[in-house]
């Protein structure tokens, strides 16, 4: 296992996470696709931190400190996806075009 | 290095911190009729950080540095944005008393608005990725919870959905930009950076630094990323859209600053690329401003396009004397600027139909003023503050030899007179008589202060540009 | 100090009459009495010949001088324009102090005129007595064809005006001073341009070719007008510079030539004109363009003298002649030459006017006579042709002087009587006869010590003529008589038996008037005209480029469709479509305001950027993607 | 700072007080005009008041001419610090050039501002835009510091706009917004330019004396031509010359009388200004080698603007190219007077002078010229000029003022006209002689034209719709009559502004 191959499967997460954002309209599906890009980075920073960064500490924070980014915005998501739902009865994006111009 | 004196290094952010929980906690616990000293509270809050911030000045004794081994930066620069984002916030908060005073439970609001500041703060301050990513994530995420504070008014909820995928598609490339960087450079703060990449360049390189400039311009509302910005003006509160538009721009530009002075410059033109960026941005929120016919809407536009105009500042870092200087005369103008278009906004009650502004002059002359000394600070006439923050961007631009920028941010200036005189001229010319209700005193102090502020730091610009000029911006 | 006042006094006479109420007694004395004060002092100046110079400015110097041949003239102005003023004051009833003040402005116009020293003052003076002509001109406003005809008048004259403006201004580059004494050191090149703009204002005023038809216009002023501008002002000056400038102009080789060439011409040209002329006023304009070009002839020969003679007797009696054509006209109501015959309804006035007909065709012993001889013996000494085209000349002149006289003031046809609708009062008799004896006083000119008068006068030197020249102008007069009057007892002297068109035609300057027209004053007109248009939708290649590139971009920024990938692609393709599309709409643009169309386009580049905004958030998305790709592009391309 | 020459007077802040206290006027009618009720109650006595504020700078501009030395150099000159960062300072003084144009600036806004007008019921705006509009003009002229200089050239914009906008006829906002737009767009590479030459100046400073001083950009090659395109447009928009001039007819015909009355004896000036006083002054060689294109600029814009003035039907249009004509004179005054020749120093002396007295003249003339457009459209609400005629029978003093300001305009002799208008080409005809030629062209057609509007206008019979046309009130005729005298006098008598401009010509062409 060699660090290309690994950030190669991470640029692949983070492409199809990139290909679903684009092509989906449902919400759901959308922040799929963002949780699966923020994958790609987390896999490509620690594949980073165990070849490069020879193990410094930064690294594992920054692990960390990813993750909570993921959470953080995943709740976020979540709650707004929900409150739109509530008011506009809008589960993909198609339905929001109120806004524009 | 003691706990102690590191500590003391951030004593407005801690202020801003636990000030934030009070004003939660008050919140939780105020019956409602209270709720709205929950304000009060913040702007204790505000004044007490601000007051804490004035002894870090440079001026007054303060001494330049890095803290928190090398992660978070209290030099010139820094303590200017705090100086810059707190007054905006307690107008901002000024702005928000009269406007959620019939929102039963509201208090929390003020613990948001508090922790978007401090968010901006510390995206100002941060010399290290870690700080960066979530100073970012603070600000955001407060932001989009402030532009979906009214649950059930549909615009606001389009708009903060908007606002959120935006920022969340960016943030994730921000995260792979920053594994990038790390894995490169081997090292998160910025000096580490500096000495890490300077060996390095190449695709990868190039991939980290423009994912994280694309998360940056996220946050500044600069393309490509700029989308939410009108969305966000339209939708949001008044007094947030206020907040939103502006606040983390300061943030923003700063890191971008710090950020670009680490790349290495044998390797990429970092200058290029932000020159393309404040040209597209500049442009094109001009040209999208130029037909809108609601002032919010129009109000976002301009956000974007003045973005542009402060990337300039970016262009010519360390090619001219200038450009720090301009970088924060700009964000200063510009945040009084847009606190006062807003504020008019606010006190006419959200009123944001082109046509709700015929004849403002003859019923609300006050207002009327207010809006034109906002606009035309915008568009840089003297002897307003915008004047000032226009001719030390140019000037930078042109001594970085990017004349043709500056060429073109004049062509745009030009244009952006069309669409702030078609809300000016009807607003002036126009007579007709009917009455036009108004949120009240808060409002209007804060907006006519503001604006009156454009016209004092226009005509007073020496303290500002002298402090500008001897403050450091690290590393 | 004198040379101050002089020209100030009418001016200031003027003032008063029109703080004056109109009281017709009143006005005319004082108006009378300021002339008969000015004459006073232009003796005494033409005596003491004073100068007053002041400055302009550092590098300007102004200089007010009775000198050289502006001696007599001083004189002159004012003696002939007391009886017109008197005339005026007696006959003119409506706005009467309007005219008597601007007849007096005149005269102070001219006398600014004759005393400069200098070209700027000359200029002013020259400009004011066009500027004071035009108002005189157009003295009876209602009517629509006396004000076009100042325009006209004034106009004309001033194209020549740019003559003098070009000579001031190539005076003061050579010699950085604009005192006429300063010809001397300009060079030759200079002083050539000089003497062309010289030239070129001396025909436009004194109504040579190709300019003569103006004098026609200013016919439409009351006839007191006529008889001064045709006599001793206006048309007046033009002869005065060339007598003034002559001399040192001559050092320019074609300067002289030129000048008899256009004074022979305008002479034989405008004789012919006046001898065909059925209108009696219009013959003697026609006379009086005859006549300076006798003068310019005489200038163009190198006898300013002789030129300065003929300058002052015409001044006496042109103004006699004029003032009787006026009496002529208000008597039978028209000036057609062929219903007056008045020799029997106003013997005292048919007199008169004969002494200046008589003047006009030159017979000794009048002065005219002498200062006539004179140029012939110059011309002669010149050249021969010369010599013979003012033979001819005089000839002319016999023939329309006899003509005019015979059909204004001959005796009627037997059996018809012209009523008598009109008798001439007192003052109006009394200026005529002042004038007649003015003419005849000039006979003194054959005295002996006449010839030193002139040439100290007029600075210049006089030859006699052969005894052979006398005879010969002596036998044309004689001819000239004795065939207008074979003409008048055949009753063919008015039309001389001409076919109408081509009398018609002769009679209005040959076509000229209509040729100018038609070939500088309609061009002008219509450039004039498509300027304007062209100004109101400007099209300038700069602001239709900016046109151009902004409805290129909202071109490229107005593409639809779904943003997919491969979208970007099809994305790729419409914007080479748009730019073609863009490039063409650009010509359909084709002549509307440009700034306009510049604007237009902007505002056209917003709605497609607004466009760009689908409020879709997946495009956002893709516009993200592109710009991170820019982004990238712009980072890796820049090492 | 010792290129201020010979200043530094014992009666400080004269030049000051002209500059401010009008616009301290301004501030206090626009906040009291509608509160004070004796104000509100009567728009006369506003009026009056607001043309004793606007009569102030005219007596201080007077007592600044008085102590006038003219040793060369700038006098009276005060200065204090501003922004000493970026070397900018608060610096006003006077010298041969500028003393006449703020003394012609004060006297036309006074004759402005007592010019009745229609005031649709908010008065105390149009004076308080009036009487700021007048400091900042003011200002502008005496300005010695580029910052300043910008910051009053862009100020007396926005005021022009609300005035053209809110108190014009016809299509006023379009017109008044392409009006702003245009000149806008103008300022905007002025702006560029001066930051330029200021990038250049080292220490960095904003003092146009000290520029001057230091001739930044001697030999700056392609830099300084860059700076130098800058200023052009800036300059030629505002003057305008063609072909930049596309903003000036609507602006003039859809303004009212006393607003175009100041636009264009004003703020036309500030364009021409800025050529002598930036361009000339702080670059002289690249100005020297564009000298002769601007010179043929010039002389296209004489003849053009003459011709397309004879053709308009309109009186206010016609007006308007004549002024468009006129300021050809003026540049071609001083692209001879900038031009790069030797031994003509008495030439270039005098085509400078001639050039600064035609400003002075068409502010004075132009401006009367627009006020009595005002006055007919007042009494006839249109400006075609084939609706008058023979007003003459009904309006004597009309006409004779009118006359009087058209035969100024045409350059008849004893007026200010001819004055400026024989010296710039006396002095065009030793460095451009061709040119000149061409050039005088103008004199004619404009005399053809302005006849022409005469006869139809004022003279030939009187339709019936206006026998009842009222002649001019008194306040209109003072006005005029004040603004005309000095147009005489300058005709008669001009060694009293001739000298004062001598001062600065003379020194300014090496002579």
């Amino acid at each position: 296992m060699s660090l290309e191959t690994i950030l190669l499967v991470a640029a692949a997460l983070f492409g199809i996470g990139v290909y679903g954002a684009l092509s989906q309209q449902s919400f759901v599906m959308l922040m799929m696709g963002l949780e699966l890009m923020i994958n790609g980075g987390i896999l490509a920073l620690v594949a980073f931190w165990a070849f490069t960064a020879g193990g410094n500490p930064q690294g594992q924070m920054l692990a960390i400190v990813f993750m909570t980014v993921m959470a953080v915005e995943m709740a976020l998501g979540f709650a707004l996806i929900t409150n739109v739902y509530r008011v506009r009865r809008a589960d993909i994006t198609e339905k929001l075009r109120r806004l524009k111009g | 290095m003691d706990m102690a004196a590191m500590l003391g290094d951030v004593i407005p952010e801690l202020i801003l911190v636990v000030g934030g929980v009070a004003v939660l906690l008050w919140a939780l616990v105020a019956p409602r009729r209270m709720q709205s000293g929950a304000a009060f509270l913040a702007l204790v809050v505000v004044v007490l950080a601000t007051l804490a911030t004035l002894p870090m000045l440079p001026a007054l004794g303060g001494r330049e540095s890095l803290t928190f081994a090398d992660t978070y930066a209290r030099d010139g620069v820094a303590v200017w944005a705090k100086l810059i984002v707190l007054p905006a916030t307690a107008a901002v908060i000024g702005l928000s008393v009269p406007w959620f005073r019939t929102d039963p439970r509201h208090g929390e609001y003020y613990t948001l608005i508090l922790y978007g500041a401090l968010g901006a703060i510390l995206l100002a301050g941060a010399t290290d990725l870690k700080e960066f990513v979530v100073a970012m994530i603070l600000s955001s995420a407060t932001g989009f919870v402030l532009t979906g504070y009214h649950r059930r008014s549909s615009p606001g909820a389009e708009a903060a959905i908007k606002y959120y995928l935006i920022g969340a598609f960016t943030s994730a490339a921000m995260l792979m930009g920053v594994a990038y960087l790390f894995g490169l450079a081997g090292s998160t703060t910025l000096p580490g950076l500096r000495t890490g990449l300077a060996a390095s360049g190449g695709l990868g390189f190039a991939i980290g630094a423009s994912f994280v400039i694309l998360a940056v311009a996220f946050k500044m509302g600069a393309v490509p990323a700029h989308a939410w910005m009108p969305d966000v003006a339209q939708g949001a509160p008044a007094p947030v859209a206020a907040f939103v538009t502006s606040v983390p721009k300061v943030g923003g530009l700063i890191f971008l600053a710090r950020f670009v002075l680490v790349l290495p410059d044998e390797g990429l033109d970092w200058r290029l690329l932000a020159a393309v960026l404040s040209a597209a941005t500049m442009t094109l929120g001009n040209l999208a401003a130029l037909w809108q016919t609601d002032v919010r809407r129009l109000l976002g536009w301009s956000a974007v396009s003045q973005t542009g105009y402060g990337l300039m500042a970016i262009v010519a870092l360390e090619a001219s004397g200038l450009a720090v200087p301009s970088l924060l005369f700009f964000l200063l103008a510009y945040l009084i600027g847009n606190v006062a278009a807003f504020g008019v906004v606010v006190e006419l009650r959200g009123r944001t139909k082109l046509e709700d502004y015929a004849g403002l002059g003859r019923v609300r002359p006050l207002l009327l003023g207010a809006l034109l000394l906002a606009f035309l600070s915008f568009i840089g006439v003297p002897p307003l503050a915008g004047f000032v923050a226009k001719l030390l961007l140019f000037g930078a631009a042109i001594e970085a030899g990017y004349s043709w920028l500056a060429v073109l941010a004049a062509l745009n200036t030009v244009v952006s007179i069309v669409y702030y005189v078609r809300v000016l001229a009807p607003a002036y010319f126009d007579t007709n008589q009917q009455p036009i209700s108004v949120l009240g005193r808060w409002a209007a102090i804060t907006t006519l202060t503001m604006a009156g502020a454009l016209v004092v730091v226009g005509l007073a610009a020496e303290p500002f540009v002298r402090a500008f000029a001897d403050s450091g911006l690290l590393p | 100090m004198i040379a101050v006042i002089l020209p100030l006094l009418p001016v200031v006479g003027a003032g008063a009459l029109l703080l004056l109420r109109d009281r017709a007694r009143l006005v005319g004395v004082v108006a009378v009495a300021t002339l008969l004060l000015t004459l006073a002092l232009a003796t005494a100046g033409a005596v003491a010949q004073p100068s007053f110079s002041w400055a302009w400015s550092p590098m300007i110097q102004t200089r007010l001088a009775v000198e050289g041949f502006g001696r007599p003239m001083a004189v002159l102005v004012p003696l002939i324009a007391a009886p017109i003023v008197a005339y005026a004051a007696a006959t003119e009833d409506d706005g009467r102090r309007r005219l008597l003040a601007l007849l007096l402005a005149f005269v102070g116009a001219m006398l600014l005129l004759v005393s400069a020293a200098d070209f700027l003052t000359l200029l002013i003076g020259w400009e004011l007595v066009g500027f004071v002509s035009w108002a005189l001109i157009g003295h009876r406003w209602r009517d629509p064809d006396a004000v076009r005809s100042a325009a006209q008048a004034f106009v004309t004259t001033r194209v020549g005006d740019l003559g003098l403006f070009v000579a001031a201004g190539m005076t003061f580059a050579a010699t950085g001073s604009f005192a006429l004494t300063g010809l001397a050191e300009a060079d030759r090149g200079t002083l050539s341009v000089i003497a062309a703009g010289v030239l070129l204002a001396a025909a436009a005023k004194s109504a040579q070719l190709p300019f003569s038809p103006w004098l026609f216009a200013a016919m439409a002023g009351p006839t007191p007008v006529s008889a001064l501008l045709h006599s001793a002002t206006l048309v007046a000056a033009g002869a005065y510079l060339l007598i003034r400038l002559g001399p040192e102009l001559a050092a320019v080789t074609w300067f002289l030539p030129a000048v008899a060439a256009v004074g022979i011409s305008t002479a034989l040209a405008g004789g012919v004109v006046a001898l065909v002329q059925t209108d009696a006023k219009r013959a003697l304009a026609g006379s009086t363009s005859a006549q300076y070009g006798l003068m310019f002839v005489a200038v163009g020969a190198g006898s300013v003298a002789a030129a300065g003679a003929q300058l002052v007797t015409h001044a006496a009696f042109k103004s006699l002649l004029f003032l009787g054509a006026g009496v002529a006209v208000h008597a039978t109501g028209s000036g057609w030459l062929g219903g007056l015959r008045l020799g029997r309804a106003l013997p005292r006035v048919a007199l008169l006017s004969a002494v200046g007909a008589l003047a006009l065709a030159a017979v000794p012993p009048l002065g005219a006579a002498w200062s006539k001889e004179r140029i012939l013996a110059a011309t002669v000494e010149a050249s021969p042709w010369l010599g013979a085209g003012v033979l001819i000349a005089s000839l002319l002149t016999a023939l329309y002087a006899a003509r005019y006289q015979l059909l204004a003031f001959g005796p009627p046809e037997a059996g018809t009587t012209v009523a008598q609708r009109y008798r001439p009062g007192a003052a109006e008799l009394a200026s005529l006869t002042i004038l007649a004896s003015v003419t005849l006083l000039f006979s003194a000119v054959w005295l002996p010590d006449g010839e030193r008068f002139v040439a100290s006068m007029t600075e210049g030197a006089l030859e006699a003529g052969a005894a052979w020249e006398t005879a010969a102008s002596a036998a044309l007069i004689a001819v000239g008589f004795v065939l207008a009057w074979q003409l008048f007892r055949r009753r063919r002297l008015l039309t001389l038996g001409l076919p109408d068109r081509f009398q018609a035609a002769a009679a209005d300057w040959l076509g000229l008037p209509t040729a100018t027209h038609a070939m500088i004053v309609r061009p002008i007109e219509a450039l004039a005209l498509a300027l304007a248009r062209l100004d109101d939708r400007v099209i300038d290649a700069g602001v239709r480029g900016v046109a151009w590139l902004a409805r290129s971009l909202s071109a490229v920024l107005s593409i639809r469709g779904e943003w997919t990938f491969d979208g970007v692609v099809r994305g790729l393709a419409a914007l080479t479509l748009g730019t073609a599309r863009a490039s063409r709409a650009t010509d359909d643009l084709g002549v509307d305001a440009a700034v306009e169309a510049g604007a237009r386009g902007v505002g056209v580049a917003g709605e497609a950027s607004r466009r760009l905004q689908t409020g879709e958030s997946h495009h956002y998305f893709v516009i993200i993607a592109v710009g991170l790709a820019v982004m990238l592009g712009v980072l890796l391309w820049s090492r | 700072m010792s290129c201020y020459g010979a200043g530094e007077d014992d009666d400080p802040n004269v030049l000051s007080a002209a500059i401010f206290l009008p616009i301290v006027a301004a501030v206090l009618i626009f906040a009291l005009g509608h509160r004070l009720a004796w104000l509100a109650t009567s728009e006369r006595r506003l009026q009056s008041l607001a043309t004793l504020a606007a009569a102030i700078p005219l007596v201080l501009l007077a007592l600044a001419w008085l102590s006038f030395e003219g040793g060369g150099g700038f006098e009276q000159v005060e200065a204090l610090e501003w922004i000493p960062t970026l070397g900018v300072g608060y610096r006003v003084g006077i010298d041969g050039l500028s003393l006449p144009l703020a003394a012609m600036t004060a006297l036309i806004f006074v004759a402005a501002t007592v010019y009745p007008v229609d005031l649709r019921g908010r008065g105390p705006s149009y004076f308080a835009l009036m009487l700021f509009l007048e400091g900042a003009s003011i200002g502008l002229f005496l300005a010695l510091d580029l910052f300043l200089f910008f910051v009053f050239w862009d100020v007396s914009l926005v005021a022009m706009y609300f005035l053209i906008g809110a108190w014009g006829h016809g299509d006023a906002r379009r017109s008044a917004l392409k009006f702003f737009v245009y000149t806008f767009a103008g300022s905007l590479p002025l702006l560029l330019a001066i930051l330029g030459i200021y990038l250049a100046t080292d220490p960095r400073t904003f003092d146009m004396a000290q520029i001057i001083e230091q001739q930044p950009l001697a030999g700056a090659g392609l830099y300084a031509v860059l700076v130098f395109i800058g200023f052009f447009i800036g300059f030629a928009i505002k003057t305008p010359l063609v072909p930049f001039h596309t903003w000036l007819p609507p602006a003039h015909v859809d303004a009212p009388g006393p607003a175009s009355a100041v636009l264009a004896g004003v703020l036309l000036k500030m364009g021409t200004y800025g050529f002598v006083r930036i361009l000339m002054a702080m670059m002289p060689d690249t100005f020297a080698q564009f000298a002769f294109p601007l010179a043929v600029l010039a002389v296209v814009a004489i003849v053009y603007g003459s011709l397309v003035a004879l053709a308009q039907t309109n009186l206010k249009r016609l007006v308007a190219y004549t002024s468009i004509n006129h300021m050809g004179y003026v540049i071609l005054g001083l692209a001879v007077a900038g031009a790069a020749v030797s031994g003509q120093a008495e030439a270039q002396a005098i085509a400078l002078t001639g050039a600064t007295v035609e400003m002075v003249a068409h502010g004075l003339i132009t401006g009367s010229l627009f006020l009595i457009t005002g006055s007919i459209l007042a009494r006839g609400s249109t400006y075609e000029i084939t609706a008058y005629g023979g007003l003459l029978q009904r309006a004597p003093r009309l006409t004779g003022l009118t006359v009087l300001a058209a035969f100024a305009s045409l350059g008849l002799p004893g007026l200010a006209g001819f004055v400026a208008e024989i010296q710039v080409f006396a002095g065009t005809l030793a460095v451009y002689p061709w040119l000149a030629a061409i050039g005088l062209f103008g004199i004619v057609v404009t005399a053809a034209l302005f006849l022409r509007m005469l006869g139809a206008v004022f003279l030939g019979g009187l339709p019936e719709r206006w026998s009842e046309f009222r002649d001019l009130g008194r306040v209109e005729a003072f006005a005029l009559a004040g603004l005309l005298v000095f147009v005489v006098l300058i005709g008669v008598v001009p060694a009293w502004l001739l000298d004062v401009v001598d001062s600065f010509a003379g020194p300014f062409v090496g002579r």
